[in-house]
């Protein structure tokens, strides 16, 4: 097992025809993910390497059975084409899409929760099951299929955490990137939840960041609902306030919003802090093994 | 995006809100007429990003047009420092002078995008005029919030809810209700992430008056504001922040000497709580980009490098779409103009590439993984 | 709430959905300004509310001004009876002179509420021009429908899967999608049950134009909309209903001898199927309504009196709001102008007392129940 | 047991003060429901009839505890009304008020199936479980407690054969007016499945009219889902095409809208369709004792 994905995933690209897009098709057909179809309306008719192109999502479900899609449209299209996945039927929508309008992703995610529909991003390098499937942007290679799952808020750390444990020969079940923007899909919770449950998982990393309190929610969801052991990171510890970190979500707008506050809510659920990005795999590698 | 309280309070104007008569002024030439429009007394505003104007003197009632000379002359075209502004200050491109508004009670109302909650919040309290987060820290049943569905709107009854608690005369229920109706528009159309009125003030016969205001505009949004995006002040940017976006990079400058270069927005935070584990502080955020050039690396470096405080540089890579051998050559590109020391860190997609030309340069302290980056961040003397 | 067809272009011109150049002319002194400024050939349109004005002569093409002066002299002032009108005919205040458009394709596009499914429609057809119904039980398979969430709005992709199904030219996506924007905007800021253009055409260098247009608003609406309020043409209706509304009086003519008064919209059905099984035909539809006084009700009994069809009058009141004593004063009130005969059934609240008022009169046949007044109405020869 | 109202159902009523909304409560309250509040942002403080009144709904619910309200607000404020009951944590509205635009009513029923509450109407007389709780305007002292559900789009329509079963003998479990309007929130498949499930309800009348589809689906409902007896009613036979008879809800749009197309299914799912008003009570009585 695994969560969200694994090799039976079929898989459409929104956008498949645009640079990233099919840039991204092609590593995930390479990295054995099932992409069944590519949404595209100019190009509805058309293949691209031998995948069929449709003009509508409804049309690319009907043909092929996609479940999961994966959207690489722009910004101004992102909800659009988020609300045309839902209502065409797809259960696991990954929007690497970053610079997504936060208005309109208020409105899609009252959808998501009214449809009880999975979300990944927007602004997110996607999701990984090792060796099995990857929907998203992410290297492919520098996986490994193991028991630890990983999630983040951040793609480069995410793979620098990855890379840490695959050289450590420390395998991962799932990595979740829920993306780097103020309002995403799955949060922290969402996939601590499947992660508890899933019967691969046997330890989790947890990678936040400065703004907003994901990190405080997954803290007390832990100490209330997890039993399994799990360690986590924050990255801006001592950035300065109101100022963004790139991300359009790691701003401090408060207190509570600081790494410093992060680390003390997760370190008082019991879930240990790594204060160094230097000792991640080795700190993973030794409550694994203990 | 910030805006300045002139523009803010243009934007609840064509809603209809009422704000003081008032005249944003860039020349102390036009004193005269605005003090012959408006009469005395007046109040001056001193116009920037960012709060904590009052105690820093930016805001100033005046009661003469002697007065009003003065007080213009001593803001407009310098820097206001105050609590949030930094210690370089804010640069004053523009005054508000507007007419005075007597006020007995200050309110505050807000309608802002509530990230945890993933929903848009209505905030109002009866103790305005003050930052509203010391009043929620010293007394939170005076703020009063609803959540709005913006599937649903900002309905009546969420209105009537914060008004009851407001302890406001009943008379005042329509006109409170209309004022929140409009700032919602406002809020929606101009998809703002922070409507603000602090502090609103009911003045009789007249109703209720924004006397200060702030906007924030959602970025993400800009695309499809253009008029907004005008709005736009970068007077009130660190211009090196300002060059650096401009190149596509996200740069931060911070108050530290070791200067950072990452790809990614989190390594690059993750970079800079190395520095901090070193016992260092980091002169700067930078996210060179997942799909940087060698030209914008090359830029990022230099920029790093050219920043006075700046005694050593420590870069932390790890390629993916950004390769390590890309990377390295807008480092090649840079080494020309670079003699600060720097510390290398290349990992990831064609790494061993990449050492070899930045080996070739010998402008750089390679180090084989974080570990060892900590421990020659922690030697290095700085 | 009908609206003309040149009323309903006049909105969709301010959404700016092109319809065909053309003005609404009352009189024919203003044939000659019109033909010059817009040219032969012209279509000379009447102005009624209900469909079937093609067949019935009520839409004519004109090539000169001698045509079109005989077309509209035969159209103004007059009754036009088409398969939807009544026997009677509608009158036609109003005849709307428009450019011919010569076109190829006929589209169909509407926006509805769809009760069945308590949501709004897209409809569109590549089958214009006609009755949709009929293109319905033909080929439903012409007919593409779209679901709209008014929460979340009319979304792109809705558009584009009824789009592709219209096997249109790709170019034309985007045009029919800024259509498609702007009817639902029109559709949902009027408040409409219904927003038809049939046909629709695609003219080149010009457009999307909709050659007819139809729409009908929420009656219940029309509060917000004064607008629209006064788009109201009572001469499309019948006056004895018109009088009656204005009295709050629910009144529909039909075409029996039986005259039918009850009160509550239910019961008043339920009288006219009585009727019916009884072998008769109702003369009408009457609902008093619950809050009726003595005056609607005594108003209400002289409506149906006044019918020169009605032979007999079959009174079916159940008191509740309105009670049975009330409704007898009205009929005492009434009763000096009565002289058909009338059935009458009284139960429910008050209503010995109210066949106690009614015996006075003397003017009724009084029944004890439903089965009673069945038993009559099958006896009584009209 | 009943369904949707009973002895314990404490309701407030939104609207007190007004002309029609303070009628019917004292009304309610003398036929023995629990009002236990009334709400009217003007009157706030106040008291009726010894009954508290409160500025907005949540601090009646808060208060007083109740469950359910009765709207008296006028068409214009209904949609907020409705939507302030559900967001304040009503579970039963009804929702009296004639003349609700329909735009705000599809609004409101989204929101309504969102949250899984129930509301009855508007345009509706309301609910009755007779002798125990009356929820409207309806007449009390006609009805009579016992074991026939009655369900209605009229309100005259349902004291007539309410008020022939109670002159046979016959009392009802639970009276409920869906209400006139094209769209309302409980339709007619949602009240059956409720007295298909009630142990109290052993006979079901069913009264339709012309427009939409209602009655169709009832009768689908029935043949798949239901075991208890029932008859029908439906008015409107022979009424002319695009008329609106009365109701907002009562015009036939189309063939399937007529009462001759819905007598048609509901015969054909093996429903008792009674043709003359003047035989209901009777029919109930054979087929109940049968």
């Amino acid at each position: 097992m695994s969560i969200l994905v694994d090799e039976t995933t079929k898989v459409i690209v929104q956008g498949i025809t645009g640079r990233e897009g099919a840039f991204h098709t092609e590593r995930m057909l390479e990295y054995g993910t099932k992409v069944v179809g590519g949404v595209s309306p100019k190009k509805r008719g058309q293949t691209f390497l031998g995948i069929p192109i449709f003009g509508t999502v409804s049309e690319a479900v009907r043909e092929t059975g996609a479940q999961a899609s994966c959207i690489f449209v722009s910004p101004m299209n992102a909800k659009d084409a988020i609300i045309e996945a839902v209502d065409s039927g797809i259960k696991l929508i990954v929007c690497i899409t970053e610079g997504v309008p936060i208005h309109d992703m208020l409105i899609v995610k009252n959808l998501i929760r009214e449809k009880g529909v999975i979300l990944i991003g927007p602004n997110t390098p996607g999701v990984i099951s090792p060796e099995r499937c990857k929907i998203g942007v992410m290297a492919g290679h520098i996986h490994k299929r193991g028991n630890v799952g990983v999630i983040s808020r951040s793609g480069t750390l995410s793979y620098e955490v990855v890379s840490q444990l695959t050289d450590l020969n420390i395998g991962q079940s799932t990595c979740v990137g829920i993306g780097g923007d103020p309002v995403v899909g799955m949060r922290f919770v969402d996939v601590l939840e499947l992660f508890e449950k899933d019967g691969e998982t046997e330890f989790i990393v947890l990678i936040g960041e400065i703004g907003g309190s994901m990190e405080q929610e997954a803290a007390e969801f832990y100490k209330k609902s997890m039993s399994k052991p799990m360690c986590a990171y924050v990255a801006g510890y001592g950035a300065p306030r109101e100022k963004k970190m790139g991300h359009a979500g790691a701003i401090i707008m408060g207190e509570k919003e600081s790494a410093e506050a992060k680390i003390e809510a997760l370190e008082s659920s019991g879930i240990f802090v790594v204060r160094s990005l230097a000792e991640i795999g080795e700190t993973v590698k030794r409550l694994l093994y203990s | 995006m910030r805006i300045h309280e002139y523009q803010a309070k243009k934007i609840l104007s064509e809603y209809s809100i009422l704000v003081p008569p008032g005249f944003t002024v860039l020349s102390e030439n036009e004193l005269e007429e605005v003090a012959n429009t408006l009469g005395f007394p007046l109040v001056v505003k001193a116009q920037i990003h960012g709060g904590g104007r009052g105690k820093a003197r930016g805001i100033r009632i005046v009661r003469t047009i002697e007065e009003l000379r003065s007080e213009v002359r001593s803001l407009l075209g310098k820097r206001l420092v105050t609590s949030q502004s930094g210690e370089e200050g804010k640069y004053v491109g523009k005054v508000l002078v507007e007419t005075f508004e007597e006020v007995k009670e200050e309110l505050y109302l807000a309608i802002l995008v509530d990230r945890d909650v993933e929903g848009i919040r209505l905030i109002a309290s009866k103790k305005g005029g003050v930052n509203i987060e010391d009043v929620f820290r010293e007394d939170p049943s005076l703020i009063l919030t609803e959540l709005i569905d913006p599937r649903y709107g900002l309905l009546p009854y969420k209105i009537r809810r914060v008004f009851f608690s407001l302890g406001l005369d009943f008379a005042l229920l329509e006109p409170f209700s209309a004022l929140c109706e409009k700032l919602y528009r406002a809020f929606l159309e101009k998809e703002c992430l922070l409507c603000e009125i602090n502090p609103l003030a009911h003045v009789p016969n007249k109703g209720f008056v924004a006397i200060d205001a702030k906007m924030v505009i959602d970025d993400n949004a800009l695309f499809r504001h253009k008029d907004l995006a005008e709005m736009y002040d970068p007077t009130q940017e660190d211009s090196r922040e300002l060059n650096a976006r401009a190149s596509g990079i996200n740069y931060v400058r911070l108050k530290g000497n070791v200067g950072c270069v990452a790809n990614g927005a989190g390594l690059a935070m993750a970079t800079m709580d190395l520095v901090r584990m070193a016992g260092k502080e980091p002169a700067n955020f930078l996210d060179v980009g997942g799909g940087a050039t060698k030209e914008m690396v090359s830029y990022g470096l230099r920029l790093v490098h050219s920043d006075e405080n700046v005694k050593v540089i420590f870069v932390n890579v790890f390629g993916g779409i950004l390769r390590c051998d890309t990377f390295a050559m807008g480092f090649k590109d840079a080494s020309p103009h670079i003699y600060k020391p720097v510390i290398m860190r290349l990992s990831g997609t064609n790494a061993e590439e990449g050492l070899r030309i930045v080996k070739e340069t010998g402008s750089a302290i390679i180090v084989r993984d974080l570990k060892e980056a900590l421990e020659k961040l922690k030697e290095i003397k700085v």
